[in-house]
């Protein structure tokens, strides 16, 4: 299992690590990755994990779909739901989901509306989100683009739709929002995670192949290095066979 | 007495552009024009060019949650004045003629979440005058969703949120199957809100793939997805969801809508030629779906989307 | 068709005919009676009536089951529904709907909780009913026994489960029933209707083989006879053959 | 690598005694059961019988709005406090042990409707505080129903009603299949209020006619009811639902329930040995369901209510 890992690949890994055995959870409309993670937790070490909350359980897809609304890849599941049981899955919340957007900030809130201007009048308008609710009645969330640059990687976005940890404390207490939050920030590049005393994003871990001076460089605020970062936990050649052999088989991730 | 003396039901079964003027008729009495489906999948396409092609103007559209291709096609060809659609967006990359306006001020977005539209669609579906909401905190959309309001809970004392019925005055479904009746059968995994809207709306209309005799119907009443009492027309129309996917008859096609997002692209730098030519050859000239079927590429083209759900 | 016409023949004969083409409307539980009515109705001058409201669309049984709730009769039909979907017919009311109690009022109030003591303290406990609202939510509704005695025929029920008139026209203003509400009260003796001005019941007329003074004697209470009582039209021979030969197969109604 | 390596899924298959002592020890915490199916239809006997031989007591018991003899038998055993089911009836009589706890003050059926029912379990399922009503009016079961309130409609401006959520501790269902992981199909037309108390309640339990395997719910995962994520346990109980009917298998036992009627009204005018005899011989002897099953009838018996299945 010599092939180079992929960025895309090392995401997958980190964010597989971290689902638990017996949890529910599932991911929206763009989630090539955070599909991949849940299977592949599933696969290793997972097995009762349950995906779910998104109107379908338990996709058993023959290779993975950039997107996991489509049929092709439901077509083959245990269950099918609406947006009824949407609306209930959203207020009983799930044990995690996963985000991102056309700007991440500090503080691990997501836009996805606008870009400069106003939303009356926006400089670009984004798409928008269906789902606002599994970031704050799920247990936590993550926020994993695929990309990062000081372009999507901003001190302060220009409108919270997706709120991570607002502007800190005291902020997400005044807004009600009372779970965890956003956990973890994966992206091609690192691990990020939140300071629990200001909840201000920090570099946890930098993947193989990049410097946390890099990726200070390519974010718009600082990431709150001290010393040395550790390299992120390379795949093991375990979890790099069963993801290649058994979930992205046609290579998706390496493209 | 003998089975001819029986008086005869009416069938629904109608023609798409009957359809069209229809539901065109009904949106010039209130413009809240709702849409089935989700993003590439489901989404009752033949009967949104019909209603263009019929003049519709300055519609309410409203959708499932997530939309993409129909609305913008429906923005670039100036039809529509607000969206009530919480993502707007072809998913692998942005709505080019979504963003053109909305950025121009020509067409209002609103800020929306997935919840206040089902919901609204429940409170309509269910007869009540509105539908609580308790699982919104902290979004800036809150402070422009204008559809919800905070109210008292009278169990819990707690400030939540509540939003009226949303009542659309005209729903486009797609479906693979139905009777003449309107009976339909989703033969999909997923059915999205086609269900929720269907009992929420003033007026169905529905294309299917085909329509199937009442044995069909009545031998597994259990696959009916929407019952004919919601339905008002029901109309056969091949590919009726191109370039969306009808599961599992055929596939989205990604490459059409691609190649249609990069007209849109260009008109948002000025050159608006290449998006005209595709609305006239796909919306205004076809004088039927088999006009259509031929400008996107005829028989054969289609035999790879039917081709492509069998791959998974 | 000589054979006679059974009171539960005319019952249905005559409830079939008040039935307009492409109305919507449902029975309750025990609904022998009204489920004969609706399938002759559909058989001979309303084909787009629907059937629906109950979890079920247009069921096509073989026979006529004293339960329309049995699967058995329900197998069979256009489309099935569950109780959310009732929830949402309640709301949206029907064109039509039937009631019967253990004790019905000179204003067509019907009562299904208790005769004798109180509800807590009840003499005889009846079953309850489910569904209160098609009463009033639907454009009308008819109440039809299949017994009809002083027992059951009362001035004044005990208990209120299914309102019909309530007191009269202002009670039932004040209490915000807006529409028609009980229109016939169909026995195997005779038809009743209601005073427009009081909203008391009266006698319309009695079925071949009862005089007015006989159904005034199984009332216990004035039904208002004033001079001669018409005779309900007795079934015509079309409908007898189309109830005996395609909805009652098995005599049912006759037995 | 191989196939091995892979962790095993846990099984929700689950032996009726071991899913009755399950169900017994929730309720000591929280004594609230509600039952699926409708009247006579798809009732879960078998659990319902196995809770009262573990031993259950004061039991708040709900349902789909409608029940009957599984609620007498349990009024006849001793063990139920309150009844919140709008209707209680055999539908061609009156519930005998029902009555005569009710007329003698020792068990209080609270007077309730439909809506009430079916929106406290909607308020549950969609995880709000409360469910709006606007379909009560008139009738004295409102003076009386403990469950509902009155609030002013922040949207009309009336006033309407609302139920808070109605949360069982324990539902039990009875459905026609499910896989081992506790996805369930209901092979009947009609489904009530099934799937509305699986979402609403802390766990569900079912029994089914049969186990599936795996594939036969992948190949057609629409058809799946509920989906196992509601589901605690499974129990594969031949006639599970007897005497009332699992259709298309069996059909409901009208003779039987009839027959236990008579017992119950035996036991109004004082002769009460027949009905205890009969809780001995169908609740409390048997030790398992083929126990049960030789009390009816035997195989013969049930091939039967088979057989009155195929009939219509």
């Amino acid at each position: 299992m010599s092939a180079a890992v992929s960025p895309l690949e090392q995401m997958v890994v980190v964010l597989a690590r971290d689902l638990a055995d017996g949890e529910l959870g599932a991911a929206g409309a763009a989630a090539l990755v955070p599909m991949a993670a849940i299977a592949l937790a599933r696969e290793l070490h997972a097995p009762n994990l349950t995906v779910g909350g998104e109107m379908f359980f338990n996709p058993l897809p023959g290779h993975l779909y950039p997107s996991m609304l489509d049929d092709r890849a439901l077509g083959r599941c245990e269950a099918a739901e609406t947006f009824i049981e949407l609306f209930g899955h959203s207020h009983h919340g799930l044990d995690f989901f996963f985000h991102s957007g056309l700007q991440h900030d500090s503080y691990g809130n997501i836009n996805l509306h606008h870009v400069g201007g106003t939303l009356d009048a926006p400089g670009m308008r984004g798409p928008g989100a269906a789902n606002l609710s599994y970031c704050h009645t799920s247990t936590r969330f993550y926020v994993c683009p695929t990309v990062h640059t000081t372009r999507n990687f901003v001190e302060k976005v220009d409108f919270i739709t997706i709120p991570g940890h607002l502007s800190g404390p005291e902020a997400k207490r005044a807004a009600g929002l009372k779970k965890e939050g956003p956990r973890f920030v994966v992206t091609p590049r690192a691990v990020m995670d939140f300071d629990p005393a200001t909840l201000r994003m920090r570099l946890k871990s930098v993947h193989a192949g990049n410097t946390s001076e890099e990726v200070q460089r390519h974010t718009g605020f600082d990431l709150g290095i001290r010393g040395d970062v550790p390299q992120t936990p390379a795949p093991t050649e375990e979890e790099l066979t069963v993801l290649r052999e058994r979930i992205d088989k046609t290579g998706t991730l390496r493209a | 007495m003998n089975d001819q003396t029986k008086p005869t039901r009416r069938s629904k079964v109608t023609r798409l552009q009957d359809a069209a003027h229809l539901a065109r008729d009904a949106l010039q009495e209130r413009p809240e024009l709702c849409l089935g489906g989700l993003f590439k999948q489901g989404r009752p396409v033949a009967l949104v060019r019909g209603l263009l092609a019929a003049g519709a103007k300055d519609l309410h559209v409203y959708s499932s949650p997530g939309a993409g291709y129909d609305v913008d096609l429906m923005i670039a060809t100036g039809a529509v004045e607000q969206v009530f659609i919480p993502g707007v967006t072809l998913e692998n990359r942005l709505c080019p003629n979504f963003r053109s306006a909305v950025e121009a001020g020509q067409v209002t977005a609103h800020a929306l979440d997935a919840l206040t539209v089902v919901g609204g669609l429940m409170a309509s579906a269910h007869g009540v005058p509105f539908q609580p909401i308790d699982a919104l905190r902290g979004s800036d959309v809150l402070k422009h969703n204008p559809l919800i309001r905070e109210i008292d809970c009278p169990f819990s004392g707690r400030r939540i949120h509540a939003v009226g019925p949303i009542r659309p005055r005209v729903t486009f479904l797609h479906a693979q199957e139905a009777d003449r009746w309107g009976n339909l059968r989703h033969l999909s995994t997923m059915v999205y809100a086609d269900q929720l809207m269907a009992r929420a709306s003033d007026m169905v209309i529905a294309s299917v793939d085909r329509i199937v005799p009442d044995e069909v119907i009545l031998d597994d009443p259990s696959r009916v997805t929407v019952p004919s009492h919601y339905v008002d027309a029901v109309v056969e129309v091949p590919y009726g969801a191109h370039p969306t996917a009808s599961f599992p008859h055929y596939a989205m096609d990604e490459d059409h809508i691609d190649a249609y997002a990069d007209l849109g692209d260009a008109a948002r730098t000025g050159d608006r030629a290449g998006l005209d030519d595709y609305i006239a050859r796909h919306v205004t000239r076809p004088k039927s779906q088999g006009d259509y079927i031929e400008a996107v590429g005829g028989a054969e083209y289609f035999a790879r989307l039917e081709a492509e759900t069998r791959k998974r």
